[in-house]
């Protein structure tokens, strides 16, 4: 689509241009395991949803490496506004299977109590790994505010907003560029340019020349980067985040990769996606292409990458049977955390409910008290 | 006549209309060679072509300004919000532009356009994909607002809708897309913009609902009538502006009444039915003017089934009000 | 105790919550320099520096999304939208995202912020600078909301509202920003945000009221007493949550209601008020519950007085349901 | 603010770089005497707000040819989704001073019945001037649904929208040029930077190097040119609308210009507006500087230019004192418009508001019966 290449750090034949990568070797093992344990996840998750176990997903192959690439780059002072389709960003920074697995199957231990649909992970430890919300684009801006603050109290972290190409023609895009320009805010956007937004490739998103020419329209920097390669995405984000840290400002980073995948479970590519395209990206398998890098560092082996994916796949099963294993949420949580205190009409509405469910019988009414 | 779900009614109403006039255009997320992700849309880009039948970028707001725009030069815009909980960010160019234009021109621009969007809960869809936001829009002079309960209705309403003068935001209750069936007439016929539709006679209590609650309401008088209740029931239809005489009509049969919805029930569209009951004819009512909503809380998602209203609720209501 | 203007009141709260908490920021279009177009910050630029007070982009969604940022990340803003009739872009970031943060992240992350707007007529300032949005608000659960009529609740529920742990839309009344006059504490003091104020006491008619309605219906009842009616006023002050007690409480106290807004009728707060009442005490009621609401029109301009519920049309309904 | 320099057509000397201006002598007059009306009617408009005869005005001043040199470049086949500030663009297309002065009144020969405040005009004759809201923005993306409608039924005719700096933090800003790109839509969008919103400067506005650099973005050409320079609007916008009309799709302009008064009649712009720029801008004068390109076309001389001054003035008074003879819109004009038909809850509410109207003896009642 766009005239300019993208950043790349992987060659072909897998060596790092530059040599330095400015991942350790136990950092480039980890992201690595981390890639495979997004694939266990994203695999299992596809899976237990055609069984009925859980009642949606949203499919990651193909994008592991610009999630993972860029999570490395951050610390676990920093603050992340993902997307639904960020699972390597969190499993990266030590958010564990089981606790994904929990808002997968909705149930009494997941940390959003249930409430939100599949995908929708919220968590603060141990990164702040904001609550996701299924409107496109309003945690953009949110970032914005966040970084704010950072700045106001002279904090050294940044943030991180990631959303689709899609993303970039919301509201929350445009004020939120536009603010960070403004306050100079220790931002990073990162566009994951995965080609469809749904079924609407990105010629009929926007008519511009990809994704990072935005950043002009906001004063800001504009990087376009591999977003099948690793590295490449690490070392834009790591740049992005030294300048921000060092007041710098924002800094708008275009990872152009392809969803793999359909959209989530209930859709069907088939019907859009031009078999071409998805031919052409497989090769460009963002796994694979890491796996070349890390041979040649000698840090892989066919046998190792076994072991690891059954150590990944041996993780996400028991998170599967952990979540399965919990109970459904406690009939309060639908009148808790609306506001800080119940308040009245909330605590009449509760006991209705209460009262409702124990004269059927149901489970969740307990003795039929409200509890809260 | 053939039998079609509700989604199918929608789909029929859309073909018909696009045969009947060259400037009636579909567009909105997704709606082109995907069919819309519920398939209201599906083979309209391939039957009329990608300039009556197309994708738009990620935004509500520019779905709904475009499609006033075009509406305001000779198009008849048929815009598609994907849920109804997206609706949000093109709430400015509802409320303020669509809304506004006629009276705010002195009649001399005017907005001829229909927003279709799939309401409601019912598919395990939590906070984001349940809302039910009809009384946002009916506190709003200058729309209409629209919500079928049968696939006659769907069909008849959508075409009315398309060819009416004035905004229209039609709502779809998704649950009922694939749960109803019913005849639906070939070709173009439309149904009344200001009349409810009396879904069942009754002497005892009143029942006012609409949408997918209507068949909620349904099983309810069902049983209740088991127990020797006999439910009114009036599907709204049109909520704005409202058939308030046939309202008041129906709560006079009985003087009890029970209103239903889904959404939450502060400032919700159920308050102001009590209170045009209470206003003007409160000398006919023998009961408290009940209310069955969801409750005033975000829309859950593992629980939803106990947040919906469903038939148990809607029978207490009703056994309530007849008791008392 | 100094005497203030209710916009003096608004101001002087702003500054206190600034002296008093470092993480108190104010921002918004014009609230830097200029002071803000109703010279609502005044002055606090100068006092707080260009970090705490500041002029922003041209965009609400920006404001009250970058808000929702600050306020999750340990700040508490205090946002300024310049009408409430702008507020609508915004719309999708307060009723989508601050107002179900805290419930769809099970309590993880919460928004402390407040929006303050002006709403309301009597400025002569047509569709757009006039418009009284409450009912939009109310119907969202997760927000409060919060309208004082006197420049002593004007600061203490300002800064109540700045101290909660929740979203609170704070709407002023612009048509009393500089006509109403009153006693104003120094330092910090705090309006409880879930109690109504009794404004009057009475026992022939109760009159429900909140923000600019609150002295047009003092007057009413003034020229109803004058005719042998008592009236009963209660100045509900927060919108939402409702102190819902307090208003039965003051409907049974005469049996007789009435019920008064600016915002149009039709889906409007008092539809509610209405409905609670016909739900929960009907059997008390001795009179049609009265409305005396806008038209539901948008909001015009030059005959904004026959637009406006004054207190004519308030009187009008005190004497209807007295007679009744 | 800009690196770039704005595009000019008239020089320091008052010579026009191209020689051929692309308008006729009768045209460059027209244009010039227009500048003129709206001088005069801006001035009229701020007397009459202070001395209460109408609620409120918008400084035009400064900003002339930039207003008359893009309607210039229009047909009256063209729309134009204008803004508050431009009072140019309706005269210079035979829009009359009373016509627009009924509006500043309010009164019942108002085009828009009395409904909004002043200076949201909206007329259909003689060239589609689309009625204007008071939301800064949402213009700009209906403007693109206007143009729509034209390419699809094949019309050869363009949409002019106009809009402010500030307005390119809006909402429709971003989704209008977005969905004209994608689109290709005949629409011209004219950014008037005037270097303020209010009183936000537009370095708080925005931290792009100027407006016209956004329109990367959307994948359009962006101009930059002088405001102040009617010559050089009316080349760009000339250029922008033939670009349109071959189906080149849109084009963003920016005319930097200055606004020498306040916001509005309620701003006091000494409380933000530093002295200095507004003296550096005293000289830019757009009125003095197509003056001395017309003086060097022997088009103009002192006198002549009184005259028409003279009757510009005559034209507003005359227009003002007609709107001041015209009765208030009629109180059923509350009612009317809000649906094609009056349904039957208005219809009982205006019955209401006759009655009470006639009760207290109030003129517009009449007899006291709602006449719709
Ligand atoms: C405001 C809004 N409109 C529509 C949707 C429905 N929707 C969900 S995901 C999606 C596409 C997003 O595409 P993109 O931003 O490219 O992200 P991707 O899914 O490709 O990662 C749409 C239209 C939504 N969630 N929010
Ligand atoms: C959505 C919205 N927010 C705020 C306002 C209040 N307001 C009116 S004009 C204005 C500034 C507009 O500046 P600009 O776009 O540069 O146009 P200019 O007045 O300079 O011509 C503002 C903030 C508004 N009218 N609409
Ligand atoms: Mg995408
Ligand atoms: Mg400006």
């Amino acid at each position: 689509m766009t005239s300019t290449a993208p950043r790349t750090v992987i060659q072909p034949d897998g060596a790092a241009k530059p040599r330095d990568v400015g991942l350790s070797d136990k950092e480039l093992i980890h992201a690595y395991r981390t890639m495979l344990r997004v694939r266990a996840f994203d695999e299992t998750c596809l899976k237990l949803q055609r069984s009925g176990r859980i009642g949606f997903s949203i499919p990651n192959r193909g994008v592991e490496a610009t999630q993972v690439g860029a999570a490395a780059a951050l610390k676990k002072t920093d603050w992340l506004f993902p997307s639904y389709r960020d699972f390597g960003m969190a499993l990266y920074h030590g958010i564990s299977a089981e606790a994904m697995m929990h808002n997968m199957y909705g149930d009494a231990l997941d940390s959003a109590k249930g409430r939100q649909m599949p995908v929708h992970f919220s968590f603060t430890d141990p990164i702040r790994f904001f609550s996701i919300s299924s409107p496109i684009g309003t945690h953009i801006v949110q970032a914005v505010g966040a970084a704010y603050a950072m700045q106001y109290r002279k904090e050294k972290h940044v943030v991180l907003a990631s959303f689709g190409d899609g993303g970039t023609s919301s509201l929350g895009f445009h004020s939120g560029l536009n603010f960070a320009g403004v306050w100079k805010a220790p931002v990073i956007f990162l566009c994951q340019n995965n080609q469809w937004a749904i079924s609407c490739p990105s010629e009929k998103q926007t008519a511009s020349d990809g994704y990072a020419v935005k950043a002009e329209a906001y004063g800001m920097p504009g990087v376009l980067v591999d977003g099948n390669d690793l590295l490449a995405v690490h070392q834009a984000v790591s740049e992005a985040a030294e300048r921000a840290r060092k007041g710098g400002g924002p800094t708008l980073i275009e990872a152009r990769t392809f969803r793999m995948g359909g959209h989530s479970t209930s859709d069907d590519p088939t019907k859009y996606v031009p078999k071409a395209m998805v031919a052409e990206w497989e090769k460009k398998d963002p796994v694979a292409r890491f796996e070349k890098f890390l041979k040649k560092r000698k840090l892989w082996t066919e046998k190792q990458r076994e072991q690891w994916y059954a150590e990944a796949m041996a993780e996400v099963d028991a998170a599967s049977k952990a979540a399965q294993a919990t109970p459904r949420p406690a009939l309060e949580t639908i009148f808790s955390d609306v506001y800080a205190t119940l308040p009245a009409h909330l605590r009449r509405q509760g006991q209705q409910a209460f009262d409702i469910a124990k004269r059927h019988g149901e489970a969740e009414a307990g003795d039929g008290a409200f509890p809260l | 006549m053939a039998t079609l779900t509700l989604i199918q009614a929608v789909n029929d109403a859309l073909r018909t209309a696009m045969k009947n006039d060259p400037n009636v255009l579909v567009f909105g997320e997704d709606v082109g060679p995907k069919g819309g992700v519920f398939l209201a849309t599906e083979g309209l880009t391939k039957e009329f072509g990608e300039k009556r039948c197309f994708d738009t970028p990620l935004s509500e707001d520019g779905i709904v300004g475009a499609a006033i725009g075009m509406a305001v030069n000779g198009l008849k815009p048929v815009a598609e919000i994907q849920f109804q909980d997206f609706i949000f960010p093109a709430f400015d160019q509802i409320v303020s532009e669509a809304a506004k234009l006629r009276y705010r021109s002195g009649g001399q621009y005017t907005c001829p356009m229909v927003i279709r969007t799939p309401y409601g809960g019912g598919i395990r869809g939590g906070l984001y994909h349940s809302q039910s936001g009809e009384a946002y829009f009916c506190h709003t002079p200058g729309l209409k607002v629209v919500v079928p309960s049968t696939p006659h209705d769907a069909k008849g309403l959508l075409l009315a809708s398309i060819q009416d003068p004035d905004p229209v935001l039609f709502l779809e209750p998704k649950a009922l897309y694939r749960s109803v069936k019913g005849e639906v007439p070939e070709g173009n016929y439309t149904v009344d913009l200001s009349t409810l539709r009396t879904v069942r006679e009754g002497k005892d209590v009143t029942v006012i609902c609409y949408g997918a609650m209507v068949p909620v309401c349904e099983r309810a008088a069902a049983r209740a009538a088991e127990r020797g209740i006999e439910c009114h029931i009036v599907d709204l239809r049109t909520l704005y502006p409202l058939d308030e005489d046939g309202v008041l009509e129906a709560a006079k049969r009985t003087g009890r009444v029970v209103v239903v919805h889904e959404a939450p029930r502060f400032c919700g569209y159920g308050g102001e039915i009590s209170a045009l009951i209470a206003e003007n004819i409160i000398e006919y009512i023998e009961a408290p003017i009940a209310r069955v909503t969801g409750f005033d809380t975000p829309f859950p998602n593992t629980l939803e089934h106990h947040y919906m209203p469903d038939e148990r609720r809607v029978l207490d209501a009703i056994e309530h009000v007849a008791a008392y």
